[in-house]
C-alpha cells in the first residue's frame, strides 16, 4: 500500500492525526493519549495489519519528549512511523503497547531506563540496563544529564 | 512396527556417529592439515598485509623531514581524542611567521584504528605502520610522539 | 529470606542459579537468573547492562563518519553490515549516488561477513553442546575470510571499512582471487560440518523439538534473522526492502516453519550456502570505477528522521537518526537484532531442561555488545 | 609355552623367599605391601601424567593443531610443568563449605581408583593380588568413586556443584548395571571371576573373536557404559563445562583439583585395562589358530607391552569419542541406558548363554 493510501486509511481511523512526509515512510504525529488505541486498530484492521513492531525509540526534545514506533506489516510489507508526543519533560507518561507487541516490553524498559518515560500498564516497569547500579542515577540519555566524571565535553 | 523403528533407530544412530568419527579420524591421521602457526618462531617470515592497520606512523625521509604541517585536521577528525597536536610558530625563509608542528602526540592506547586521521590528512603525512606487537608493561609507553626530534617539514608541502 | 525457605514446602521452592555474567555458555557478559525445579527451567530472567557503553549517547557528540567506528563495536562479528547501515542512512538522507563498484564490493563484503559470523556461531554452538572439536574447525575456516578482510580493509574484526559515500580504500587486487579460492574451499568444508554435527544423532536429539517458537510469537517478539525465518516469519530485509546489490542477485530465503532449535541451526547453515551463491554471482562482475563518491568534507544531514534497515547476520539491524541539521546527529538509536531475539528466551526455555537452556540461548546466536550497546 | 621367558612368577617367589629369610613373616608381608604400594603410586603418577599429555596431543591433532609443544621436545614435560603449577597454587578456602567432607572427597575418589588397580593383571606374575572374585572386586571398588563425587558436590555449598553431583549420581548408578551385565556376558564364557583364569583362558583366542557377535556387542556396551561411568566423553554431564562451568569440582583448586583430574584419567586407564583384560585377552599375545610361526613371533613381544598396547588403543578410542561427539542431556542419558543398553544387554546375555551352551564359539 502506498503512503497516500495509508494516509487516507489512518485519517479515517484517527481524524486528529497529523502527517509528516518527506521520508521514505509515512510518519503519523499523534498526541500520547491516542497511541494504544491507534496501535490496536492498526494491528487489527485487516487491510493495514501492522503486526510487527520493528523499533521503539524515545527522544528527548528541548521542550517535550517523543516516542517513535516503527511498524511493519508482515502481510502487506508496508511501513509506518508513529511519533507520539509527550508534551512534558517532567515525569512523562505514555500508555504501553507491550500487550500488543511483546517486543515492546524490552524496548519500553530501555526507554524508561534512559529517558525516564514511564509506560502505564507495563507488566514489568524496571530498569533494564542500569538496574545493578542504583536507582538514583537519573536517566542518562536525556540532553540535560550531568555527569562530571564520565562525560567529557570536547 | 515399533520394533523395526527401534532397531533402525539404533543403526541410523550408529551410522551418523560413525560419519562424525570419520571426520575427526581423518584429521587425526593427516597432520598435514594442521593450520596453526608457531608464532614467536615464525616471526621472521611473518609478514603482514600492506593494508594492515598496526599503528599510525609518520614517515620521515633521509633528511629527517616529514610532511606534517600541523594543521590539526587529524586531531579534529579523531573520534576519541587519541591525537594531540602541539604547534609552534616558526619563521620561514622569506621572513614570514608560519604555524608548524612541535609535537604530534599519538595515544595508541586510545586509538580504535578507524583510519579517519589518515584519510583526512591533506598532505598525506600519516600512514599505517605494520608493527603489531604493542604489548608493554607501562601504559604510558603507548603514548608516542610521531615526529622525530629535530625533524622539519618537507620542502614543497603546504 | 531464611524464614521463607523454612516455611515454604520443598516442592514449591525454586532453586535459583546465576548463569553469568561469567559463564562459558552465555558468550560474554550476559547474566541469566534461572529458577529451576530440579533440572527443569521454570523462569529465565536476563540481566543486561554489564558492558553498556552508551554508544547511542556517544554518537550524539560525533560526526557521521566518526559514528562508523562505533557501530563496529555493536555486533563485532558483523562490523561491515553495521557500517553499511550507517552509510546507507547518511547516503539516503543526502541522496548521494554511490558508484556501482562500491555497491558490489559492499555486498560481497557483507556476505563474507555473514558467513564469518555464522561460522563463529557454528563453532560456538558445537561447543555449547559439548562437541569441542567443532570450535576449531569453524575458526579454521573463518580465518580464511578474515585474511580476505585483512588484505583489503587492514583489520580482521573491526574494519571501519565503509564511509558515507563509499569505501575507505580500494580493494586489494588479490581480493577476487582470494574470495573465489575461499568459496571453492568452503564448498568442500561445509558438508563436513553436516557430517560432524548436523547428522549426528546426539545433536539431533539435543536440538529437535527444543525451544519451539511459532510464527505469531516470532513476529510479536520481533525475532528476526535466521531465528525468525526458522519459525516461518519471512523477514529477510534483503528480499523485502532490497538495498545495495541484492535486487540484482538470485538467492533463496532460508525458510523453515518448525521454529525449534534444530531449524534455527539449519537456517544458518542454509544461509551460508546462499551467501556463497550471492558472492559467486557478484565477485566476477565488480565494475571498474571510483571506490568513493565525492562527499563534502563536513557532512550535515538535513533536518528530519531517517531509518535504515539492513539484514545483519543476527537479524534486522536498523539505525534511526534524528538530525537537527548540524554535523552531529540529534539522536541515534540502533535497533539491534540481538536485543529483540533475547526477549523471547524466557518463553522458549520454559519447561525445558537446563541443558536445553544452553542449547536454546546458543541457537539464538546472541552477541552481548549488540544487546547492551 | 613360549611366553614363559617373560614369566615373572619365579622372580616374585624369589623376592618373597629372600624377604622371609631375613625377617619375620609379618614384617616380610608388610615390606612387600610397602614395595607394592610405592610401585603403584609411581605407576599411578606416571600413567596419569602420560595420559593427560596423550589426551592433549590427540585432541590437538584431531582439531588441526599441534597440541603442547613448548616444554621439552614435543612438549613432553608439559604435564609435569602443569602439575608443579597445580602444586603451587593456592587452595582457596570456601567459607560456607563443609570443611571435613570438602577435604575428604578428593581422597575418596583417588582411593577408589587406586584400590581397583590392585586386581589388574599387568603381565604374567605382575599382579598385586589375584582374587578369585577379581571382577566382582573391581566392580565393587570402582563404584565407590561416585561417593566422592556426591560428597564433593554436596560439601562445596555451590549450586552448580550440587546439580553436577546429582547428575553424576544418577548416571553412575544406572550405568553400573550395564557395566556389570556386559562383563557378566563375558564371564559366562569363562566360567570364572578370577582375572588370571580369564586371561589364561584367552591364550588361544581372544574373547572378542571367540565369542564373535555377542562378545562384540558386549564389548560395545561395555565401552559406552564405561565411558559414562568415568564421566568422560559425550557423557561428561557431571562436569558439563558449558552448562555447569565445572560441575562437581567447581570450587576445588590447586592440588585438590589435581586429585580429581588425576582420578579421572586413572579411571579411564582402569576401565580401558579391564576392557583389554576381559575382551582383548589382557597380556596374552595375539594368536591365530594354527599359524605356529606367527604365534611364535607374537610370543616374543613381552606381555606387558601387549597389555599396555591394548589399553592404549582402547584409551585412544575413548578419546576419539570424546573429541567428536556433543554431550547428551540427562534424560537422554538415562533413556540410552534404560531403553537401549539394558534390554540389549539382557538379550545379549541370553544369546551368549545359548552360544556357550551349544558350543557355537571358536
Amino acid at each position: 500500500m502506498s503512503n497516500q493510501e495509508l494516509k487516507e486509511k489512518i485519517q479515517a481511523l484517527l481524524p486528529t492525526a497529523e502527517f509528516a512526509e518527506g521520508g521514505k515512510w509515512l510518519t503519523v504525529v499523534i498526541p500520547k493519549e491516542k497511541i494504544h488505541s491507534l496501535c490496536k486498530s492498526l494491528k487489527e484492521t485487516p487491510e493495514l495489519a501492522f503486526d510487527f513492531l520493528l523499533c521503539e525509540s524515545g527522544v528527548d526534545y528541548p521542550d517535550k519528549m517523543a516516542v517513535f514506533y516503527h511498524l511493519e506489516s508482515t502481510l502487506h510489507r508496508h511501513m509506518l512511523v508513529i511519533k507520539a508526543i509527550i508534551p512534558t519533560r517532567e515525569n512523562p507518561e505514555i500508555h504501553t503497547v507491550s500487550d500488543l507487541y511483546q517486543t515492546a516490553n524490552y524496548h519500553e524498559r530501555e526507554i524508561w531506563d534512559f529517558f525516564g518515560i514511564n509506560f502505564k500498564n507495563h507488566p514489568d516497569m524496571r530498569r533494564i540496563f542500569l538496574d545493578e547500579i542504583s536507582d538514583n542515577i537519573g536517566h542518562p540519555f536525556r540532553k540535560d544529564y550531568q555527569d562530571e566524571v564520565n562525560i567529557i565535553e570536547r | 512396527m515399533n520394533v523395526i523403528k527401534y532397531i533402525s533407530g539404533i543403526f541410523k544412530g550408529i551410522i551418523s556417529l560413525w560419519k562424525g568419527l570419520m571426520v575427526t579420524g581423518y584429521y587425526f591421521v593427516h597432520p598435514g592439515e594442521i593450520v596453526t602457526q608457531q608464532y614467536p618462531e615464525n616471526r621472521k617470515e611473518l609478514k603482514m598485509f600492506d593494508a594492515f592497520k598496526g599503528e599510525v606512523t609518520m614517515p620521515h625521509n633521509e633528511n629527517n623531514e616529514h610532511k606534517c604541517t600541523g594543521c590539526g585536521i587529524c586531531e579534529m577528525n579523531c573520534p576519541n581524542g587519541s591525537i594531540e597536536i602541539i604547534s609552534k610558530s616558526v619563521i620561514s625563509e622569506d621572513g614570514k611567521k608560519k604555524r608548524a608542528i612541535d609535537q604530534h602526540i599519538y595515544h595508541l592506547d586510545m586509538c580504535t584504528f578507524c583510519e579517519l586521521c589518515i584519510k583526512s590528512c591533506p598532505s598525506k603525512a600519516l600512514v599505517w605502520g605494520q608493527e603489531f606487537e604493542h604489548a608493554v608493561y607501562d601504559r604510558s609507553k603507548l603514548t608516542k610522539i610521531l615526529n622525530k626530534p629535530g625533524s622539519t617539514l618537507m620542502k614543497g608541502v603546504e | 529470606m531464611t524464614e521463607e525457605i523454612l516455611t515454604t514446602p520443598l516442592e514449591q521452592q525454586e532453586y535459583t542459579i546465576n548463569m553469568g555474567p561469567q559463564h562459558p555458555s552465555t558468550h560474554g557478559v550476559l547474566r541469566y537468573v534461572v529458577s529451576l525445579k530440579g533440572e527443569i527451567v521454570h523462569k529465565v530472567e536476563p540481566h543486561l547492562g554489564y558492558i553498556h557503553r552508551g554508544i547511542e549517547k556517544m554518537c550524539e557528540k560525533l560526526t557521521y563518519p566518526q559514528i562508523i567506528h562505533l557501530t563496529d563495536r555493536l555486533d563485532y562479528l558483523t562490523a561491515h553490515i553495521n557500517n553499511h547501515a550507517v552509510c546507507l542512512a547518511v547516503e539516503g538522507a543526502l541522496q548521494v549516488e554511490v558508484p556501482e563498484r562500491v555497491v558490489y564490493i559492499r555486498t560481497i563484503m557483507d556476505e563474507l561477513n555473514r558467513i564469518a559470523s555464522h561460522q563463529l556461531w557454528w563453532c560456538a554452538y558445537g561447543m555449547d553442546l559439548g562437541g569441542l572439536t567443532c570450535f576449531f574447525y569453524g575458526l579454521r575456516d573463518r580465518e580464511k575470510i578474515l585474511d580476505i578482510f585483512e588484505e583489503s580493509c587492514g583489520s580482521r574484526l573491526l574494519h571501519s571499512y565503509y564511509t558515507p559515500g563509499g569505501l575507505m580504500k580500494d580493494i586489494n587486487p588479490n581480493f577476487q582471487k582470494r574470495t573465489k579460492e575461499f568459496i571453492k574451499y568452503f564448498r568442500k568444508k561445509l558438508p563436513e560440518y553436516d557430517q560432524l554435527l548436523t547428522g549426528n544423532v546426539i545433536f539431533q536429539e539435543r536440538t529437535k523439538g527444543v525451544g519451539p517458537l511459532t510464527k505469531e510469537e516470532a513476529i510479536s517478539y520481533g525475532v528476526t534473522g535466521p531465528n525468525g525465518r526458522a519459525s516461518g516469519f519471512s523477514c529477510d530485509v534483503r528480499k523485502h526492502h532490497p538495498y545495495a546489490a541484492y535486487d540484482k542477485v538470485d538467492f533463496k530465503e532460508a525458510f523453515y516453519t518448525e521454529g525449534d532449535t534444530f531449524h534455527r541451526y539449519k537456517a544458518r547453515i542454509d544461509e551460508m550456502w546462499e551467501s556463497m551463491k550471492i558472492i559467486e554471482q557478484l565477485v566476477d562482475n565488480i565494475p571498474e570505477g571510483d571506490y568513493s563518491a565525492k562527499m563534502k568534507a563536513v557532512i550535515k544531514l538535513p533536518e528530519g528522521e531517517y531509518f535504515q534497515r539492513v539484514e545483519a547476520a543476527k537479524g534486522d539491524f536498523g539505525i534511526f537518526i534524528i538530525s537537527d541539521g548540524n554535523k552531529t546527529p540529534y539522536r541515534v538509536k540502533f535497533r539491534s537484532p540481538n536485543f529483540c531475539n533475547l526477549s523471547c528466551i524466557d518463553l522458549l526455555s520454559k519447561n525445558f531442561k537446563i541443558a536445553d537452556l544452553v542449547a536454546i540461548s546458543g541457537s539464538l546466536d546472541l552477541v552481548i555488545p549488540d544487546i547492551d550497546r | 609355552m613360549a611366553f614363559s621367558i617373560y614369566d615373572l612368577t619365579s622372580f616374585n617367589q624369589w623376592v618373597d623367599k629372600g624377604l622371609n629369610s631375613v625377617m619375620s613373616p609379618l614384617w616380610a608381608t608388610i615390606t612387600e605391601m610397602a614395595i607394592i604400594g610405592v610401585v603403584f603410586l609411581l605407576f599411578y603418577a606416571v600413567v596419569g601424567l602420560f595420559l593427560v599429555y596423550a589426551e592433549r596431543k590427540i585432541c590437538g591433532f584431531i582439531q588441526c593443531r599441534v597440541g603442547p609443544n613448548r616444554v621439552g621436545p614435543y612438549g613432553i614435560f608439559q604435564t609435569i610443568a602443569d602439575f608443579i603449577k597445580l602444586l603451587m597454587k593456592e587452595l582457596v578456602p570456601i567459607n560456607k563449605a563443609d570443611k571435613f567432607l570438602f577435604n575428604l572427597a578428593p581422597f575418596i575418589i583417588i582411593i577408589a581408583s587406586m584400590m581397583a588397580l590392585a586386581a589388574i593383571p599387568f603381565a604374567k606374575g605382575i599382579h598385586a593380588i589375584d582374587f578369585n572374585i577379581g571382577i566382582f572386586y573391581i566392580l565393587a571398588v570402582s563404584s565407590m568413586g561416585v561417593i566422592g563425587i556426591l560428597l564433593a558436590g554436596w560439601s562445596s555449598n555451590n549450586k552448580y556443584s550440587l546439580i553436577g553431583a546429582m547428575r553424576s549420581g544418577a548416571q553412575i548408578v544406572s550405568y553400573e548395571l550395564s557395566v556389570g551385565l556386559s562383563i557378566l556376558t563375558a564371564c559366562i564364557m569363562f566360567g570364572s571371576l578370577q582375572l588370571s583364569t580369564i586371561v589364561e583362558s584367552q591364550a588361544d583366542c581372544w574373547l572378542i573373536f571367540r565369542g564373535h557377535l555377542p562378545a562384540f556387542i558386549a564389548f560395545l556396551i561395555y565401552m559406552i557404559a564405561a565411558t559414562a561411568e568415568t564421566n568422560r566423553g559425550p557423557f561428561d554431564l557431571a562436569e558439563a563445562e558449558s552448562e555447569l562451568t565445572a560441575g562437581f569440582h567447581t570450587e576445588y583448586s590447586g592440588i585438590k583439583f589435581a586429585f580429581f583430574f588425576l582420578a579421572e584419567y586413572m579411571n579411564m586407564f582402569l576401565v580401558a585395562s579391564i576392557a583389554a583384560t576381559i575382551f582383548w585377552g589382557g597380556w596374552m599375545p595375539l594368536h591365530i589358530g594354527h599359524w605356529t610361526g606367527f604365534n611364535m613371533v607374537m610370543d616374543f613381544i613381552p606381555p606387558a607391552v601387549w597389555y599396555l598396547g591394548k589399553t592404549a588403543v582402547i584409551i585412544w578410542l575413548m578419546m576419539w569419542f570424546k573429541w567428536t561427539f556433543p554431550r547428551l542431556r540427562i534424560d537422554q542419558l538415562l533413556t540410552l541406558e534404560w531403553k537401549y543398553l539394558l534390554p540389549i544387554n539382557l538379550l545379549n546375555i541370553l544369546v551368549m548363554a545359548l552360544v556357550v551352551l551349544m558350543g557355537w564359539h571358536f
